[in-house]
């Protein structure tokens, strides 16, 4: 990621941007009176794969860790949903606050014992961790239901009035609204800056007196937060959860979804969450030949455009300007 | 031997290389001295293929270089010996310098030119079961001569080869590329050390930011005020700090 | 250089909005008016990932044998049957979009499947909501029908539940092999899970003991640790649950061990593919089957024949291939039943309908169960030979 | 006592598989610094095409081992060649998630060529297992892990002791340094890459005769060949072959003393034991990934 310094914005431009966004949301608030159920269904997991996304992006992109764990985090947060809404039958409320602090919790163990490690080690422990969980969640019959999973997960009823999947529909949007925000304020915060720091150099922003290993946690543990509550969403909008959502498709698509999005960029894990969701499930005329297709396409974009989707116009504004090049600098040796 | 002609070479959107012009006569010892910056080792990395030029001509022994491969330049007979020594840490120093040879494996002669490495700098005859890593930076500086003397070359670049190491041992090496240069082979090196280069090389080109602003003679060049100001004057301020 | 980052941004705002808008209209325009004649059927399986190859058969089997009505000029004054498979890749959330995109966008009146218990959980409450009935032929957990799960009123099934053939294995454990002892290995799935569970009921209730109970993860390539163990321990039978990959594996390895106490499947243990897989070591081997190839009626040799005569690269049928086709058949005759389209009033006619299948009369009870016979078998140079067929009822 | 004799027996004869199944990634990984996904669909690709070569072709099994080698090592020079070159130097990530591409093209192409049918290689070993001392081994198995020792012994000669072996290592440790002496780069790359992917073939070949082959087999078996690699330490081949000798004989020990549901999951706790205490496994090199 080139680092874009420019933090200003004319006052004028950033009120017209709000209000497109307040407009946008707007928008998206109504959008499932109009589409059809089975976009709004698609769009529904699109959501969710964002927030997940937005939630790994924090690791993934902002401190550079190659983070493949992600389930393990989405399926804590829908499984304590679930299990809550099942054997204690608290109100949806009560359950998404509690999948997002519990997660919070467990994101901070898991986080903390990931984080010893860096690079390939980190990602293979993120790996056995989602794994371990999914046995766990597969063995501990009581709690989980075991691999019959818990079925019958009841989704909420906005207002008394609004359907359960408009309910969740409106949740997600509100989520992903907010979470957008606090990733841009993050982004902008001491907190952000420390993240970009370990990325391009942990020793370095050690030795400038960086807690990387703090910084990193909380990175982990805001991804944790936002995965539970994704997994919270996913459970009641299912109505199903069983150990398979611990599973390691997951995870890799979630990292692809951050990758091919754009990593360390606000917009890279909603474009890739899109993605994600849509180019499968579009994909579905092309039969068997579908799973072929999405390798395909992930590999292009990724071999021709390593810094994600976000970049493209960039990309394109390099390719117009080219021939420019051969401004001759003083004192621009090759050593 | 080696004929450079109004060679430009870019780095990114930085003109690197300006309009140089450079030659290597058969058996001749030529320095290039210049400051940190100046676009000596972008011109080294040129002439052995790791850079390619923007414009101008590369030829050795009559060959085009500048569309040249490294693998190729190498099988012509040019051998580079890189600034930072870049030895194989991991590696033994004996596979060290047997893969100097890549580009002639399976020459019947490499035995024999292992024994003539070996009589050069007997210390990596000692240090030929260990790594690379294991090495002092005086030993690595051997290391890596040695190894681009494996591929016996006809041509040899020298990058910074005295940069970092204690005064014994650059004379050590200074002595070693003598010794080098009369059994036949040419030598172009690159010194910020101008002192030593001066001494060493018969003819001296000096670079300032992409371009050379003088040549001649080592001889003559000593003799010139302004070389003696900017190069020889700051010199122990300079070597100080080196890298 | 003032302002790159917002006009940056608003490019990918607009480049997002285009997709949602691109796949929105997608979605719009392919909805467009159905062939008024077709009569769409849904199939979801498991097209790809490590169940795909049942769920490729069970595909090939619906698809028989909606040609076969087809070709006999169709049903409802000559109205074609078009079949839209999708694939759940065995995962829950998969199988739940494929079943909206199949009702929303294909308009199917009915779909068959789903293959796994999770996947048909997953998409029961879906069924519900739209109002259109499904009919499994491969999920056997009891609570699909037995339970109290929502969207339980839309979905059948006409393989019997797991529950109903536990006590036939276990009179045949008890009276035939003679065992009490028994030790268990099972896939640690949920129909692995919940089939050991009944079983282990059942064979309790007998007087047996079932010291050691051994759970393996599907895809498993070595099971040599638990069979040791399961040697050690010197149990008088062996009951065995999981599909024909895993099962082919089990009973080497068990060979290699040089077992030699009697072996009883749950699964795929009388199937071509778990015979043609596992050779010599399968010789022996007992199996419960809600389905053998070698059911002798004169339904279940045409349907043999046709497979072969369709599929002759393929191996003999599996339940994989009799229970989707079956249960496509039955929606058939729902169809023709209810006289119409419907979704509604297709669900009231499977509720009534009867079949006369390979394994005996499809007729759903209260709970949407149907129940069809089961076999014992054993297999004997290179056959599986039905010792018993056992009714479910 | 009988008991744990034959369950050691297994859980060495088991590792050395493990061990053998995971060479190829351990050493694309510790060379080129990939983490290949793809790694377990050509090791499905080598098992594959020694099926059509032994079955439709009829030829002899050896022979037919070593043509699928060539076969899918073809198949990683060209996936080098295609795409991997071309984000050289990106992040772990980046280069991960293209080989994620490659396993998702790889698998589910096989899948629609063949039709997905499970099949066994035919194996030119007696089925009757060997008895020694009351302990029982399949001659198949005995051979497969006989092969692992040989061939981690033979890659590992190869890369010390020839030429190329030691250009290939050159190359990754110091590109540069590697150009100067004339080794062409980015051949080694592709024939790196190449290598690794024939040691998956080779595993999938020897190993077909014991599991079963269908298209999904590389996908199952990745799992636990993460396991072995992480736990001995990644780009370490006596490390693979301790990863693969401490899985085996856990996952032994586990069902025999423990609970066999619980077998895999002790496996992926102990990777994250052992890397808490050895922070690059048991043979890891460390000072690359400080």
């Amino acid at each position: 990621m080139k680092p874009r310094a420019m933090n200003y914005v004319k006052p004028t431009r950033r009120r017209t941007g709000t209000i497109l966004s307040l407009a946008a949301l707007g928008l998206a608030a109504l959008a499932p009176n109009v589409l059809d159920s089975y976009t709004r269904h698609v769009l529904m997991l699109a959501m969710i794969n964002i927030i997940l996304g937005l939630g790994l992006n924090f690791t993934l992109g902002y401190v550079g860790q190659p983070n493949f764990g992600q389930a393990a985090l989405f399926g804590f947060g829908a499984y304590t949903s679930a299990i809550l809404a099942m054997k204690m039958h608290v109100s949806f409320l009560v359950s998404i606050v509690a999948a997002g602090l519990v997660t919070l919790m467990a994101g901070y163990v898991l986080g903390y014992i990931s984080l010893q490690l860096r690079g390939a080690y980190f990602c293979m422990v993120t790996i056995a961790l989602g794994q371990a969980l999914l046995l766990m969640a597969s063995n501990l019959l009581r709690l989980t239901g075991g691999p019959m999973g818990l079925a019958g997960i009841p989704g909420p009823k906005l207002a008394g009035l609004l359907s359960s999947t408009y309910s969740l529909w409106l949740v997600a949007l509100g989520l992903l609204a907010l979470m957008l925000l606090v990733t841009r304020l993050l982004e902008r915060s001491v907190m952000g800056r420390a993240w970009v720091a370990i990325r391009e150099s942990e020793t370095l922003a050690r030795s400038t007196g960086v807690d990387t290993f703090h910084y990193a946690l909380l990175a982990y543990v805001a991804g944790a937060l936002f995965a539970g509550l994704g997994g919270s969403l996913y459970a009641h909008y299912v109505g199903f959860v069983d150990p398979s959502i611990f599973a390691f498709s997951w995870s890799s698509m979630s990292v692809v979804a951050v990758v091919i999005g754009g990593r360390g960029t606000i917009w890279g894990p909603v474009i890739g969450g899109l993605l994600v969701t849509l180019l499968p499930e579009y994909l579905r005329v092309a039969a068997l030949w579908r799973l072929p297709m999405f390798g395909l396409v992930l590999i292009l974009i990724i071999t021709f455009m390593p810094d994600g989707l976000v970049a493209l116009p960039r990309l394109l504004a390099q390719v117009r300007s080219r021939g420019k090049t051969g401004v001759a600098l003083p004192g621009g040796g090759g050593d | 031997m080696l004929e450079l002609t109004n060679l430009d070479v870019f780095y990114g959107g930085i003109h690197a290389i300006r309009a140089v012009n450079l030659r290597v006569n058969e058996g001749e010892f030529v320095a290039l001295i210049g400051a940190n910056g100046a676009g000596k080792t972008t011109l080294l990395r040129t002439i052995s293929g790791l850079k390619r030029p923007g414009r101008g001509s590369l030829r050795f022994n009559g060959a085009e270089l500048s569309t040249l491969p490294p693998e190729k330049i190498v099988a012509l007979g040019i051998s580079h010996c890189p600034e930072g020594r870049h030895v194989w840490n991991h590696m033994t120093v004996r596979e060290n310098l047997m893969l100097g040879a890549y580009a002639r494996r399976g020459s019947r002669s490499l035995p024999k030119d292992l024994k003539r490495i070996y009589a050069i700098f007997p210390k990596l005859e000692e240090r030929q079961r260990q790594t690379a890593g294991t090495l002092s930076g005086g030993e690595q500086q051997m290391l890596a001569v040695g190894r681009a003397l494996m591929g016996a070359p006809k041509l040899l670049l020298l990058d910074e080869p005295s940069l970092g190491l204690a005064p014994v041992v650059v004379q050590e090496l200074a002595r070693v590329f003598s010794r080098i240069n009369l059994e036949g082979t040419s030598i172009l090196l690159v010194e910020q050390n101008a002192t030593m280069a001066l001494r060493l090389a018969s003819r001296t080109y000096v670079l300032e930011t992409g371009s050379v602003v003088k040549e001649g003679t080592s001889a003559d060049l000593v003799s010139d005020p302004s070389i003696r100001d900017a190069y020889l004057g700051g010199q122990s301020l300079r070597t100080g700090a080196a890298r | 250089m003032i302002g790159s980052k917002h006009v940056l941004r608003s490019r990918v705002l607009v480049l997002a909005l285009l997709l949602v808008i691109v796949s929105a209209s997608l979605a719009g325009c392919s909805s467009k008016k159905a062939n008024d004649e077709a009569i769409k059927i849904g199939v979801i399986a498991p097209m790809t990932g490590p169940q795909q190859f049942e769920g490729q058969t069970e595909v090939d089997a619906v698809r028989m044998a909606v040609d076969e009505v087809n070709k006999a000029g169709g049903i409802l004054g000559g109205r074609m049957i078009t079949l839209v498979a999708e694939d759940d890749g065995a995962q829950p959330a998969q199988g739940a979009s494929a079943v909206e995109k199949l009702i929303t966008k294909d308009k199917v009146v009915a779909i068959q499947g789903a293959q796994w218990s999770s996947v048909s959980k997953a998409v029961m409450p879906i069924l519900e909501k739209y109002g259109v009935p499904a009919v499994t032929a491969i999920s056997t957990a009891p609570d699909i029908t037995e339970g109290n799960l929502p969207g339980k009123d839309w979905i059948f099934r006409v393989i019997p539940h797991d529950g109903l053939v536990a006590s036939a294995i276990a009179e045949f454990i008890k009276t035939n092999l003679k065992a009490t002892k028994v030790d268990v290995l099972a896939v640690n799935d949920d129909w692995g899970r919940q089939s050991t569970a009944a079983v282990k009921a059942e064979l309790e209730k007998r007087g047996g003991t079932l010291p050691k109970i051994e759970y393996y993860t599907g895809g498993e390539t070595n099971f040599l640790p638990q069979l040791t163990a399961i040697k050690n321990d010197n149990p008088d039978a062996l009951f065995l649950v999981g599909q024909s990959q895993d099962g082919s594996m089990i009973v080497k390895q068990l060979k290699e061990l040089k077992w030699s106490k009697p072996v009883i499947g749950l699964g795929a243990f009388a199937s071509d593919t778990f015979i043609s897989l596992a050779k010599d070591a399968a010789e022996g081997v007992y199996s419960l089957a809600q389905y053998v190839d070698s059911v002798d009626s004169p339904i279940n040799k045409s349907f043999v024949n046709a497979w072969k005569t369709r599929y002759p690269k393929s191996l003999l049928p599996d339940k994989y291939a009799w229970g989707p086709y079956t249960a496509t058949k039955v929606i058939i005759e729902a169809i023709k039943k209810a006289g119409s389209t419907d979704p509604k009033k297709i669900q009231e006619a499977l509720k009534s309908v009867t079949y006369d299948g390979a394994t005996g009369k499809i007729a759903f009870d209260a709970k949407h169960q149907a129940h069809p016979d089961v076999y014992i078998t054993v297999i004997k140079n290179g056959k599986a030979v039905i010792q018993t067929p056992i009714s479910t009822k | 006592m009988g008991q744990l004799a034959q369950q050691l027996l297994n859980g060495v004869v088991m590792g050395g598989i493990y061990a053998l199944s995971a060479l190829g990634l351990t050493m694309v990984y510790g060379m080129m610094n990939i983490v290949n996904v793809a790694h377990g669909e050509l090791y499905m690709l080598g098992a594959l095409f020694t099926y059509y070569l032994t079955s439709t072709l009829g030829l002899p099994y050896l022979p037919s081992v070593l043509a699928a080698l060539v076969l899918v090592a073809l198949i990683g020079g060209a996936m080098e060649r295609s795409s991997l070159r071309r984000i050289r130097g990106q992040t772990m990530v980046v280069t991960t998630l293209v080989t994620l591409g490659w396993s998702l093209i790889l698998q589910n192409v096989s899948l629609i060529l063949t039709g997905g049918i499970p099949r066994y290689i035919t194996s030119p070993f007696p089925e009757t297992s060997l008895v020694l001392g009351g302990l029982q081994i399949a001659p198949s198995r005995l051979f497969a892990a006989l092969a692992a020792g040989a061939v981690i012994v033979l890659t590992h000669l190869f890369l010390q002791k020839t030429v190329l072996g030691n250009a290939m290592r050159a190359s990754f440790q110091d590109k540069d340094a590697a150009s100067l002496v004339g080794i062409n780069v980015g051949l080694i790359y592709m024939l790196t890459f190449a290598l690794g992917a024939a040691l998956a073939a080779l595993s999938g070949g020897l190993l077909g005769t014991i599991s079963y082959v269908d298209p999904s087999m590389g996908a199952k078996g990745l799992m636990k060949s993460f396991v072995v690699v992480t736990i001995g330490g990644m780009g370490s081949f006596i490390g693979a072959i301790f990863g693969g000798l401490i899985l085996g004989i856990v996952e032994a020990l586990a069902a025999a003393y423990i609970s066999s549901a619980y077998k895999d999951f002790i496996g992926f706790i102990m990777v994250v034991v052992i890397l808490l205490f050895l922070p690059s496994g048991l043979f890891g090199k460390r000072e690359r990934y400080a």
